[in-house]
């Protein structure tokens, strides 16, 4: 077991947001979040990056505590994170955003062949290396902030909603980059609105609901689960 | 005649040419979609005719006046509302009052009729606060009147941005992405919100990366890539042309039956 | 014409405390987006504990002009920047999170405090730089005679300035910084150790504003327990007008800010001086609202 | 019970060195009053308050002083603070012996309760120009700081010199504060003056003397009665201020009267010094001059008292000299003597 | 309710304390008031619209300059010109504001420095001869009402308070109208806002103008009280002043500013009076027989130690301020049954 989420409760001032969250990831996993809006997918992703402080539970990675780690710790641990709403440094630029990402890692030659993965994932990237990451369009942002988590060379990742305001060839494309990351050896676990698809991805899946999980099962199950069906994976269309 | 009509619109930003040579109409009474990969100089478009940009070249000709040039502010009592990309709330204040904001350019009394009470103002006031109240109603946070909009979710937020943008009674409303953040059955929500919305009488125009909403609530689109416009027409001709394909909705490898709307 | 390069040199020396103060300014600025109104407190702070370590230790002997300088000036920049770090720690800090008019109206107790503590430690008299620690060497330029100490304030600022410069944007750290300065959060995300960074900040922030302290005590031999509020409020003015946050911005809004008084005072009226630097850079702010250097990144919307 | 007087002066802001010199100096004084005695057999009581050097706030030190059962306050320093609290302390009937606050007008509106220990600006001006005039000065710059002082003697002088076969070459204001004055020093040495006289305060004067010997400028400088400061020498350095002039009221160090040796000795003794500047030396006049007035007419009427110190007070013989008030309650007398810095940094008496 | 409940007996409570104060503790209430009239004003701008504005002061110093130049040449009664105090200092926001409205945050702070500054110089130097340079205008009368001469601290206190009064009075209208939104809009978010159909250059401009109007009409008080008005009394640490009232008070907030006027004018003052408190914590154990001999005396150059240590502590420990604005009310039960 990679990552082992134990009772997780997280206070906002007063207001608890999550009331006792139970997961875990293995080796090698992906797994993927769902949920409405609301019920608490950041706030747990949030925690586990250490950005969060959780007022009751543990989080051990890899047989090690980290929920007593402070935030930059956790990330030489290796687990990163490609935050919600993307949060690129806006007045940098590209090539100082995707530094960054590499901030604690020591390995130069590995870190430029991670940056060369990167540009071949994202070619826009490479284009738009001196650009200010501010001046970029929303997706252009959302590749800037994958790639920049990818920068760290993670062993697990977390993914908060990676297809957020972007173009259907580009949301393929980032599942299919999910899957090829996942591919070399990268855990991962997803936030994703996009229910279909994260769960075809993912090996397992959990459902959240107001602050718990309510659900936890099979990728494959989750899809063939009237109640997920009919709660996220929308009954409108046809 | 067109309710809206894009001419020629170029925008650059130093070298970049964010739009370029961009011309459409939108028709009254339309569901309007605006597509296009990222970065192609949409939300630009949009705020070209917002009045956020001003257009290097190209005219913005709404409902017979021309646009460029004048304030944000004026354009949107001229009838012309919108909703932003990245939520633009009024974070600290109730749902109600941002929804009052919208209502704002309705009103009329200021400062000496708020500090005299004039039956005047207590009546507008009390008017403003009903239209606030429907709209909140309309999208489906007759909940949430009072709660701080910072605390509303994201989806909720959202409506929220409608709701302020429909009480400013606009005759176009422009949405960028409204369905940003949402899952598919929030999507199926707002689907039904811009129905009853174009119901109203209200033109709609919106960007969209979400292709069940964009197929299932537009009559017409237009497809930009580098700013330039690439295609326009039925959603079922776009979805097939090829140049979209290609830049936009990616060829569709995707084996599974309810396959095309999957994105 | 003599007059005018007189002027323009006369003007160019205070120019160059004024830009040691601002890019301490600007530093903070940066990254906590805090008006440090304590800042010209530290300025009067590093003047103070100069002439305390002068006379206590009494090195002038053994380690002749320069040395005593630069080895005041090191000890000078650590004990502000510590008496910085300690400000940040206990003002500052626990403002992070809350509206940034909430720091600042923290800055100005804090300037309060720092200005009566000088006070009532050293008292209100105005205390004074022994005369003959620098040797008054005058080198003529251009017909005109330049006092050496002159030529070395504004070296010494061009120096720091291009330090600062390089360290803020080709090093690692200073990269950090400017993440910081972004987003915290998400500099967290990236493994940047954000209270370190600020650490390093309010390190070198308060450090050059004592060096500058130091150096208006050697070089005009008076200081007294108000004079940093002024020079604060120049340097406040030197780094808007380059674009507060910007490293060059400081120096040259701190240059031109010095030319501009000096020159109003030489063609127009002595007692209008501040008047007309505060016109000038009212104009210029009107024209380029973000100050000369500052960036303008059009929002996007 | 006590004899209660007030001391109003500037603890904080930044005028805090003349306001805490006053106060050392009229504690001293009332403590040696209170080893003898004290006053008609009860003890003197003082009790300060801060004006900070301002209006405002002096304003209600006044009255808070006024609250206090006070029978005379000394104070204070500066004009604008001075005038802030003259209405209230007239109105309440307290004498008031103002220190350090020289405009004319103050008691030109016919107030009874209030005096002063310092002379006026006219006065000073007039000497100023009669030492230009006698020095054989032709061209002279007149350099001001524009406060409410030093504006006022400028003036003064500048009137005065008007009438004189003189010219005034340069009259401008510096700002108090700064530490570089040399593109002031630039722009008046281009106007070639003979003399240049700075009615400001001493720590500029300090500055602009160093500034000017550094520019290699060798012009005469006289300075008004806020330059006498011991600390101006410091600043500027021995050799900058060496032939320096300006003019004051004599400290006690340059009197031989016994009241003047006396106290010195003894400020000596309790603070290990001498007494900063002339003006806080004056409130030890001011204090001494309502204690004579109490002694004397065995009364704290304050009615009487002011009646005493109008009519009957004759050269009392005081820190700086011989006091006597007269009906407007200005301190009577020519006071100002000229001073020149010597190449030990001394202030030397002219003859 | 209970809350009016204890403003109204905290409003009788101060409306009656000159019977039981001294001189000095009322004179001590009329600054607080002063201020707090000056705060709330400043409050319109930088506690609602949200413009970050340090030179406060400069309005102040128009209305009370106006006040004294046509009281001292004119003879006309100084509270006629309250409201030409008033109109004057608008003015000059308007015309001073205009061009610089645009610029953002802490541009727009040294700005309004800038120009406070450019103001104090000018007075200073006389500028157009009629503002009696350094020294200031002096002889100005004392307001007259209805015959009877104002000219004792608690003769101002009620004409200062009562003026409060209706400052508070009209302020809370203005707060809780289409107006007081629309600053606040622009304050979150002027892009939205003016997105929202406002237009928020005209809101901004609206928003000084009436704060200096406010504060220009203070400047009359001011100017009548003492008598005498000298630049130095209107310098940056006055507006600075201001600043931290309408902050540390809680920035929006009409309850909070004037709390903080108690506390950043009221403290100083407090602490100025440390022997009276020490002398009344000796006489208390005296009483049982303890003797102490506490002084604080000493404590007057130490008073704005104290007491910038304090405004530290306050912002740490209350760092929306002491009492943050409350959100608006509205009487939603009451509409909603008036819709169909
Ligand atoms: N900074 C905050 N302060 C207070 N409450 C917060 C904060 N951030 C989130 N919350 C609350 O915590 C709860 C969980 O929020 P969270 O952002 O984790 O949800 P989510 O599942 O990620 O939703 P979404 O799909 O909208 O991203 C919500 O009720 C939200 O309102
Ligand atoms: N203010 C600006 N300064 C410089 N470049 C800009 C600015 N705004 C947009 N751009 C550039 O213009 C191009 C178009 O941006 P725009 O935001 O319109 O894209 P978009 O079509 O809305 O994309 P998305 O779907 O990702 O939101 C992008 O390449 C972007 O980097
Ligand atoms: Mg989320
Ligand atoms: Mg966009």
């Amino acid at each position: 077991m990679l990552l082992d989420v134990k009772n997780l409760h997280v206070k906002y001032g007063t207001v608890e947001a999550l009331h006792g969250i139970n997961l875990h990831v293995d080796e090698g996993e992906i797994v993927t979040i769902l949920g409405a809006n609301g019920a608490g997918k950041s706030t747990t992703l949030m925690t586990i990056s250490g950005l969060l402080k959780p007022s009751e539970g543990e989080i051990w990675f890899d047989g090690k505590p980290i929920h007593t780690m402070p935030a930059h710790k956790v990330v030489e641990e290796k687990l990163t994170q490609s935050p919600e709403g993307r949060r690129v440094f806006s007045t940098l630029t590209v090539q100082e955003n995707l530094n960054l990402g590499a901030f604690t890692a020591k390995n130069h030659k590995r870190v430029e062949e991670t940056r060369r993965w990167i540009f071949d994932l994202f070619p826009r990237l490479k284009e738009r290396k001196s650009q200010l990451a501010g001046t970029l369009s929303g997706g252009e942002q959302q590749m800037l902030a994958i790639g920049r988590a990818l920068m760290n060379n993670p062993r697990i990742l977390l993914l908060d909603e990676p297809s957020l305001g972007l173009a259907p060839i580009l949301v393929k494309a980032i599942f299919e980059t999910v899957a090829e990351i996942n591919k070399s050896g990268v855990t991962v676990v997803l936030v994703e609105q996009n229910a279909k698809a994260a769960l075809k991805l993912a090996h397992r899946g959990y459902v959240m609901e107001v602050g718990r999980i309510v659900l936890e099962d099979d990728a494959d199950a989750l899809l063939a689960n009237p109640s997920v069906r009919e709660a996220y994976l929308g009954g409108g269309k046809k | 005649m067109s309710l809206l009509t894009l001419d020629n619109l170029i925008k650059d930003f130093g070298g970049l040419r964010a739009v370029d040579e961009v011309s459409f109409d939108v028709e009254a009474g339309d569901v309007f979609g605006l597509i296009g990969p990222n970065g192609a100089g949409k939300t630009t478009v949009f705020n070209l005719i917002t009045g956020n940009y001003v257009p290097n070249q190209g005219k913005v000709i709404f409902n017979g006046h021309v646009l460029n040039g004048l304030a944000p502010n004026r354009i949107v009592s001229m009838g012309v509302a919108r909703t932003f990309q990245t939520i633009r709330l009024f974070k600290t204040l109730s749902a109600l009052e941002n929804v009052l904001a919208g209502c704002h350019c309705r009103m009329t009394s200021g400062s000496i009729a708020a500090m005299l009470k004039t039956p005047f103002q207590k009546r507008e006031e009390k008017e403003a606060i009903k239209l606030a109240l429907a709209e909140l109603d309309f999208v489906g946070l007759s909940e949430d009147v009072e709660t701080r909009s910072d605390s509303l979710s994201y989806g909720n937020q959202r409506l929220l941005e409608i709701a302020r943008a429909l009480a400013t009674q606009p005759k176009l409303l422009i949405l960028d992405e409204p369905a940003g953040g949402m899952n598919e059955q929030e999507t199926d929500a707002l689907i039904d919100i811009i129905a009853r919305i174009k119901a109203r009488g209200i033109t709609v125009l919106l960007i969209e990366h979400d292709m069940s909403l964009v197929m299932q609530a537009c009559e017409k689109l237009v497809v930009i890539e580098y700013g330039k416009k690439i295609a326009e027409g039925l959603p079922e001709e776009i979805k097939t042309n090829k140049k979209v394909i290609e830049a936009y909705l990616g060829t569709d490898d995707d084996e599974e039956e309810e396959g095309e709307t999957c994105f | 014409m003599e007059l005018f390069f007189q002027q323009l040199t006369n003007g160019l020396a205070v120019g160059g405390i004024y830009a040691l103060i601002a890019l301490g300014y600007t530093m903070v600025y940066g990254v906590l987006k805090l008006i440090n109104f304590a800042h010209g407190d530290l300025f009067t702070i590093g003047a103070y504990l100069g002439l305390t370590l002068l006379s206590a230790l009494g090195l002038t002997d053994r380690l002749g002009p320069f040395g005593v300088v630069l080895a005041l000036a090191i000890m000078v920049m650590g004990l502000v920047a510590v008496v910085g770090i300690i400000l940040e720690r206990i003002a500052y800090r626990p403002l992070r999170e809350s509206h940034r008019l909430s720091a600042v109206v923290s800055a100005l107790g804090a300037s309060i405090f720092f200005q009566n503590a000088v006070m009532l430690i050293y008292g209100a008299r105005y205390q004074v730089y022994p005369h003959d620690i620098l040797p008054k060497v005058v080198i003529p330029i251009f017909g005109l005679n330049v006092p050496l100490l002159r030529i070395l304030i504004l070296l010494t600022s061009v120096v720091m300035m291009a330090a600062l410069y390089f360290f803020i944007q080709k090093t690692k750290t200073g990269t950090a910084i400017r993440a910081v300065a972004i987003d915290q959060g998400a500099a967290k995300l990236m493994g940047i150790n954000v209270n370190a960074v600020i650490m390093i900040v309010f390190l070198i922030g308060p450090a050059l504003g004592g060096a500058a302290g130091l150096m208006v005590g050697l070089y005009y031999g008076q200081i007294n327990f108000t004079m940093g509020w002024i020079y604060g409020l120049k340097a406040f003015t030197a780094a808007i007008l380059g674009g507060i946050g910007n490293i060059p911005g400081a120096m040259l809004g701190g240059l031109l800010l010095g030319v501009i008084e000096a020159l109003g005072a030489a063609y127009i009226s002595i007692a209008w001086k501040d008047a007309i630097a505060f016109v000038v850079l009212i104009l210029i702010l009107i024209v380029r609202p973000t100050g000369l250097l500052g960036e303008r990144v059009a929002e996007k919307v | 019970a006590t004899i209660k007087i007030g001391l109003m002066c500037p603890l904080t802001g930044s005028w805090a060195s003349e306001g805490q010199d006053m106060k050392q100096i009229v504690e001293l004084l009332a403590d040696e009053v209170n080893a003898k005695g004290g006053l008609l057999g009860k003890q003197v009581e003082i009790i300060t308050e801060d004006d900070a050097g301002d209006p405002r706030t002096a304003a209600l030190a006044a009255q808070r002083l006024a609250t206090r059962d006070i029978i005379a306050v000394i104070g204070t320093y500066g004009s604008s603070i001075t005038e802030a609290s003259q209405n209230i302390y007239d109105e309440e009937e307290i004498i008031q012996i103002a220190n350090g606050s020289t405009a004319i007008r103050l008691s030109e509106k016919g107030l009874d309760y209030f005096f002063r220990s310092c002379p006026r600006d006219d006065e000073q001006g007039k000497v100023a120009v009669k030492t230009l005039m006698t020095m054989g000065f032709k061209k002279v710059a007149i350099l001001h700081d524009n406060t409410t002082y030093a504006k006022g003697l400028a003036d003064e002088a500048k009137a005065l010199l008007k009438k004189e076969p003189a010219e005034i070459v340069f009259y401008e204001a510096l700002t108090a504060g700064e530490r570089d004055y040399s593109a002031i020093l630039t722009k008046m040495k281009a106007s070639a003056p003979d003399a240049v006289l700075f009615t400001g305060y001493y720590p500029e004067a300090g500055l602009l003397l160093r500034q000017k010997m550094e520019m290699g400028w060798d012009v005469p400088f006289i300075g008004g009665d806020a330059t006498n400061n011991p600390d101006l020498v410091k600043i500027a350095g021995k050799k900058a201020a060496e032939g320096f002039f300006f003019l004051s009221p004599p400290v006690p160090q340059d009197l031989d009267s016994a009241e003047a040796k006396a106290f010195l000795a003894a400020y000596t003794k309790k603070y290990n010094g001498v007494p900063g500047s002339v003006w806080a030396v004056l409130s030890g006049d001011g204090f001494n001059a309502i204690a004579a007035a109490i002694k004397a007419t065995g009364s704290t009427d304050t009615k009487i008292l002011a009646k005493y110190l109008h009519k009957e007070l004759k050269d009392m013989p005081g820190l700086t000299g011989k006091l006597s008030f007269n009906e407007k309650g200005d301190r009577v007398g020519d006071l100002y003597r000229l001073y020149k810095v010597d190449g030990k940094g001394s202030f030397v008496l002219q003859p | 309710m209970k809350r009016n409940a204890i403003y109204i007996a905290l409003a009788s409570l101060l409306a009656i304390s000159p019977a039981f104060l001294n001189a000095y503790w009322v004179d001590v209430l009329n600054s607080v008031g002063m201020y707090a009239l000056l705060a709330l004003s400043l409050n319109i701008i930088l506690g609602h619209a949200g413009l970050f504005h340090m030179g406060h002061a400069a309005f102040y110093a128009v209305g009370a300059y106006t006040t004294a130049i046509l009281n001292t040449t004119f003879d006309i009664p100084v509270l006629w010109l309250m409201p030409v105090a008033g109109l004057m200092a608008g003015l000059v926001a308007l015309i001073v504001a205009r061009p610089i409205i645009h610029l953002r945050g802490d541009y727009l702070l040294i700005v309004t420095i800038g120009f406070v500054e450019i103001v104090r110089i000018a007075l200073i130097n006389n500028v157009f001869g009629i503002t009696g340079g350094a020294n200031g205008i002096f002889g100005i009368d004392r307001p007259y009402i209805f015959g009877f001469k104002i000219r004792k601290p608690h003769e101002f206190f009620y004409l200062i308070w009562g003026f409060m009064a209706v400052t508070v009075f009209l302020f809370h209208r203005l707060e809780n109208s289409r107006f007081g939104r629309a600053l606040n809009y622009l304050r979150e978010d002027d892009v939205a806002a003016e997105g929202s159909g406002i237009n928020t250059t005209y809101y901004k401009l609206i928003a000084f103008v009436l704060g200096a109007v406010w504060a220009g009409m203070v400047g009359t008080i001011y100017a009548a009280k003492m008598t005498i008005i000298a630049p130095e009394s209107f310098n940056f640490w006055e507006s600075v002043v201001m600043f931290m009232i309408v902050i540390l008070g809680g920035s929006g907030s009409i309850r909070g500013v004037i709390l903080g006027a108690f506390l950043v004018i009221g403290l100083p003052e407090i602490f100025r009076s440390m022997s009276a408190v020490s002398d009344l914590i000796n006489s208390l154990f005296a009483h049982f027989g303890v003797t102490l001999s506490l002084d604080f005396g000493n404590f007057s150059q130490a008073r704005m130690l104290i007491f910038g240590a304090a405004m530290v502590i306050m912002m740490i420990f209350r760092n929306e301020g002491l009492l943050p604005p409350r959100p608006r009310t509205y009487p939603l039960d009451k509409i909603r049954e008036e819709m169909p």
